[in-house]
């Protein structure tokens, strides 16, 4: 099965082949390396943009104004914080102007701890991001879901920030996406660059085919009674084992996929805690001033009298960076354990 | 060492005082003479003027209480009017996109844009065609021309140009990105990002790069806070054909600018023209929009340059002017008539193709 | 009484006078201008930088490291969003270096709406700050509350961001500043500069005392018993006038001038949540994921089964902007008549 | 359209080859003599290979699972070498401030730093005197020798030296503040930023702006995405003197900078040295960190010069060579035993002056 950066380059040339995309590019999204971690390898439309952060997510509002249809990368979400401004602008051109231009573009950034990454490989850009209005916010957990919502990202005529949770990015999926050989290997020979000498190589592409997954559509990946567990991105399939695991030991939790920021899928929130009563959100962005809170806030302005205990939220510790050692890693970012703690604990709060 | 920082950079130190443009060589053209004919040297002024009276309108507004802010181009219309008549308007990357800033007014009017829009933006109406009543005086937007929105924060527009230039080059055709902006801004890092992006090798991109040098920002003299003598030099270094120029007469303004769309159009380059322009109003209603006496007006500069040849005939300009301060005071009084937006409306456009809402229930 | 930009001037100059300030700088800082609030007219150690907004903060950086005591301006917070990364730099290089290099240095920024500044003179940034470890975020309400935090602005080794409700600037204090003389023209003819030729113009300068008001404290402006209302800024007076009308209507609110916004002072919120078990958070920064988010996770985090009713947020809309036209504006962020109304509800709400 | 992206953008689209070094002019001096005494080449000689092995020890630690990430500067010794023997080391404004990106090893170490940093920084041992365990290899910091913390965002360093920069004309001496990246991140817009605040007319500041040109950033040739053929002609506009030089010969380097620096101590002025550099080992050990036979290396260079000047016998470079081997082969073997942080202490250093505790209760 694909792992999640051949899913993006997969979905990347479905778009530019079927959905009008027409620039990939990002600093050495161009061959002979295709993307740090190989997300555009091959692709016909993908080019090299100079190291510039400003320039790149310019040149993208550029393109989509001059009837283009970028999908830009900061190679690490870590550097996209001088183009906050730049962002703010995408975001707000199409209500600045009553409705005269749109600006469609995609950007695509990897996120997120787990790689030994040390305070500039680690960051996350979620709460960051879903307080700039204007701008549809996705992030996958699977190598499926990522294939589709790129695709309905490249679909939009909003700006859609894609975030890519990197330690999940060589994690095979475990379903398939459709036109893909069901042999890693035989999918490897077609669209992996070999080592050595790529100026003749190009990608043999299966048939791919649409499979877009609409933004703002939440996936339940475990249904449960007792406990709500809201989470996205890397935190997710660990939120779904600590369930799994706890379903051992006689405690019975939902756990939800969010896949989009922004718009979320409140329905799908709201249905489970009106069913368990108990929420818990889960993401490792530093925990002050933090999506997770806005959605602590929510479930308590709509479903207070519905709660049997207080809604929690575990997510990265309010620290400057991420130590490169791995203690300190382990002590800044939700940990298998935490997770389990915190839904056990949950579970066992009585109202 | 407070002390000592007072002898670095104590308050009314103004630095180098910039050279007066006509130092700078080599300016191809320097028009003595009237280097174009009759009808385009009346196009010119009439725009000039027309452009001028409207600004002052505005001003007016604002000060009588029918507008919150005002900012525009007085000054500069020698130079942004030559620029309108260069456009090729239209949407689409067949035709010119335009990156303006706060400054275009007069650019705008000469690209046939009808006045009355940049009344009621003045007056934030719900009819303003650029906004509807939601941003500044200036702030320009108009897809249909390939205008694209004109932005407050500075230089962002820089970054830009280079994208649709790119969809122009690709596209084919002989449509271009002009990018306008002030000398102070370019002390932004966008503004070398520009340089950069239109001049990659082998993927050189038709951006006409413009800068008015009014020698201002805000309160800042130019030459107190940046090095570059002349701005254009910075484009040097990158292989980009590089110019200043006097912005302050509209013939000169007019060659000049020529030479660079030709050149833009056809050889699918850049192009980086610095202009010395003047402003004529301070920086903005902020700063009291009061004209100022100490720099040169390039619409009386003009005129006496097109009366002495006969070009325009004693009386003309005045009557000319009168009749554009009637027509505007009547688009004014119109305008105040008109309705302000609904409050309910901001939940409109936030997303394109998506029913204006607000995401919450309210209690 | 002096008004906030007065305020801030003054602490300025006590600053560069006694506290080792050694550079007051941003676009149109120095003379002739002062400032576009005017408040640095007259300070010794200001001048006028680039319009560069990152190489205000980055130069700031330096002089701090190099050894000096910046206090830095970005003109409007509007323009502080290309530098993101640069005070997220700013806020770990003590702990990345292990301790090894502190940042001195204080950034000053308007904020806020209130003055018909449109898309781009009216935004808030208490929610972006906030989700930047490594500095402490200030906010004053009124001049003697600017004054003293500035000062201990001042004296503080860590990086320190200092927003100032631009709305507010004007307005005049009801408390003297320590030094300034009673009468208001004659503070005026004292330190404002003059109309028009200012090249042979000098402050005169009171006797200013240090009235340094600890980071972290704050005040509890109206004492109530029913209602905890806790804000800062622009929406602050808003919400104690709320309350002194609502005290007329038999509502007693309880009305907390945070002041500080990291560190917040915990205990004050956790004391008067704990007296009324009711509380409303207002601020004017768009509310989705918005410090008063974090501040009602805490809350319910901590005092959940002490509350008699859901904690509330009053903050702007979720928009990409504030339009110029009024009543755009006044759709967009908290009126005193909706501030009112979410007391009163609150007030109102039984378990 | 994406075919014609293709066409303009395609895969493997090199750009404009960048002018081999040799062919910019003026270069004032070539060293094909040995312009130096033998003292100072030997010390040369000696702190390349040191820092060369030095690398070498900290990439096979990489390889072998002692460390998570390697950077550094391989390659680039010719040049940082005599850098860091001309930089005046020591703390506070009277001395030189180093404002470094992640390939500066040689520099720090011809400064005289200990070798054993370096691995315990690799080894993110709670040891590490630059982050304890916290940060990347290469990312130093010494508040005692003003080494500003070398921080993994591109070009943010050129932003910050003017600031220190501007500390030390105030204090006078002839301390001065030295700023060195790449050449990829000259597109960022802050390269151009230290160019402005480094140049204001009457504050010019004493900053050695430097970049060493390796022709990559990270897998992108220079050739492709920039175009201006000497980095250092982007000085030029702001009147700053400006130079490129060749970085792979220590002499020529050493005359070079030296040069440089006393214009820079003693004019008060900046300087921009753009420095070719060959790049050994690929980007970092995200590109596999293995040694690269395209590139000159400036140590074999060196060798064959000063042998056959007599300057280093026969075998004296090898000897050398294996020494430093057997040297850190054996700090490593004591880094190694040596502890990790403990994942409480990440509370620490948060806030200067404060202890550090974690602001939020845990149940
Ligand atoms: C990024 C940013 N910083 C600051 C401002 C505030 N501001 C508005 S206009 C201006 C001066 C601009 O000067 P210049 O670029 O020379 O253009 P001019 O107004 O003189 O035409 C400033 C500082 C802004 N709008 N955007
Ligand atoms: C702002 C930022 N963008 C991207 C990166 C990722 N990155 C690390 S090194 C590098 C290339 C740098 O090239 P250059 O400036 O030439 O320096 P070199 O590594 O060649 O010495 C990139 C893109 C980064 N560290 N910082
Ligand atoms: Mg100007
Ligand atoms: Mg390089």
């Amino acid at each position: 099965m694909a792992n999640m950066a051949q899913a993006v380059r997969m979905a990347l040339h479905y778009a530019e082949e079927n959905l009008g995309v027409t620039d990939i590019f990002g600093e050495d999204v161009g061959m002979p390396l295709g993307g740090v971690f190989t997300c555009t390898q091959g692709l016909e439309t993908a080019w090299n943009a100079p190291l510039d952060e400003r320039g790149i997510i310019g040149m993208a509002m550029g393109i989509a104004m001059g009837g283009g249809r970028p999908v830009a990368e900061i190679q690490f979400c870590d550097y996209i914080y001088n183009t906050i401004d730049l962002l703010k602008l995408a975001g707000n051109t199409h209500w600045s102007t009553n409705g005269d231009w749109a600006v469609p573009m995609v950007v695509r950034t990897p996120v997120g701890s787990g790689i030994r990454g040390s305070l500039y490989h680690s960051h996350s850009f979620d709460a960051t991001m879903t307080h700039i209005p204007g701008w549809k916010v996705v992030m996958p957990s699977t190598p499926l879901d990522a294939y589709g919502l790129l695709m309905s990202a490249c679909k939009e005529t909003n700006p859609v920030m894609f975030l890519i949770p990197k330690a999940l990015m060589r994690i095979k999926g475990e379903e398939l996406i459709p036109g893909e050989p069901g042999d890693d290997k035989a999918l490897s020979r077609l669209i992996d660059a070999p080592l050595g000498d790529r100026s003749a190589w190009k990608a043999q592409w299966p048939a791919l085919e649409d499979a877009a997954i609409p933004l703002g559509v939440a996936k339940t990946v475990r249904a449960g009674s007792q406990v709500t567990v809201v989470s996205y991105g890397r935190t997710l399939p660990m939120c779904a084992a600590a369930a799994e695991k706890l379903a051992g030991e006689g405690v019975d939790a939902e756990v939800i996929d969010l896949r989009t920021l922004w718009p979320y899928d409140w329905e799908a929130i709201k249905a489970s805690v009106e069913k368990t009563g108990r929420v818990l959100f889960v993401n490792e962005d530093t925990e002050v001033t933090n999506f997770g809170e806005h959605l602590v806030r929510r479930v308590v302005e709509e479903l207070f009298f519905k709660l049997l205990a207080p809604p929690k939220l575990l997510a990265g510790k309010f620290l400057p960076g991420i130590g490169l050692a791995d203690p300190l890693e382990a002590a800044s970012v939700p940990q298998p354990a935490d997770i389990e703690r915190a839904i056990a604990q949950l579970a066992a709060t009585q109202p | 060492m407070a002390r000592e920082a007072k002898k670095l950079n104590g308050p009314g130190k103004a630095g180098r005082k910039p050279a007066p443009v006509s130092s700078f060589k080599p300016l191809v053209k320097q028009s003595d003479g009237l280097a174009l004919d009759a009808p385009l040297l009346r196009q010119l002024h009439d725009t000039m003027v027309k452009a001028r009276v409207l600004e002052e309108r505005l001003i007016a507004m604002y000060k009588t209480g029918h507008g919150y802010f005002w900012i525009g181009g007085p000054g500069e219309e020698a130079f942004n009017v030559p620029l309108g008549l260069l456009i090729k308007k239209g949407e689409g990357p067949a035709f010119d996109y335009c990156h303006f800033h706060y400054r275009q007014l007069a650019t705008f009017l000469a690209m046939g844009e009808d006045s009355i829009g940049a009344l009621r933006q003045m007056k934030n109406t719900a009819t303003d065609p650029y906004s509807g009543g939601r941003n500044f005086a200036g702030h320009f937007s108009k897809k249909a021309w390939n205008i694209v929105p004109v932005s407050s924060p500075i230089e962002v527009q820089y970054t830009m140009a280079p994208g649709t230039a790119l969809v122009q080059k690709r596209h084919g055709g002989d449509g271009i990105s002009i990018v306008t902006g002030g000398d102070a801004g370019t002390a932004e890092g966008d503004f070398a990002s520009c340089l950069v992006w239109s001049s990659r090798p082998g993927e050189e991109l038709p951006v006409l790069i413009l800068v008015t040098n009014n020698q201002w920002g805000i309160s800042t003299p130019y030459g107190q806070v940046q090095g570059a003598e002349r701005i254009s030099d910075r484009g040097v270094a990158f292989g980009i054909r590089s110019k200043t120029i006097d912005g302050n007469d509209p013939i000169s303004a007019y060659l000049e600018l020529k030479e660079a769309f030709e050149y833009v159009r056809t050889e699918r380059k850049p192009y980086l023209v610095e202009a010395r322009v003047s402003r004529l109003y301070g920086h903005s209603s902020a700063s009291g929009a009061n004209y100022v006496t100490t720099e040169e007006d390039c619409i009386t500069r003009f005129e006496a340059k097109l009366e002495k040849a006969g070009v325009l005939k004693a009386g003309e300009a005045k009557a000319l002017r009168e009749r554009y301060v009637e027509a505007f005071a009547e688009q004014a009084r119109q305008v105040k008539e008109e309705p302000m937006p609904d409050g309910d409306s901001v939940w409109n456009h936030v997303f394109d193709g998506e029913p204006g809402r607000d995401p919450f229930p309210r209690s």
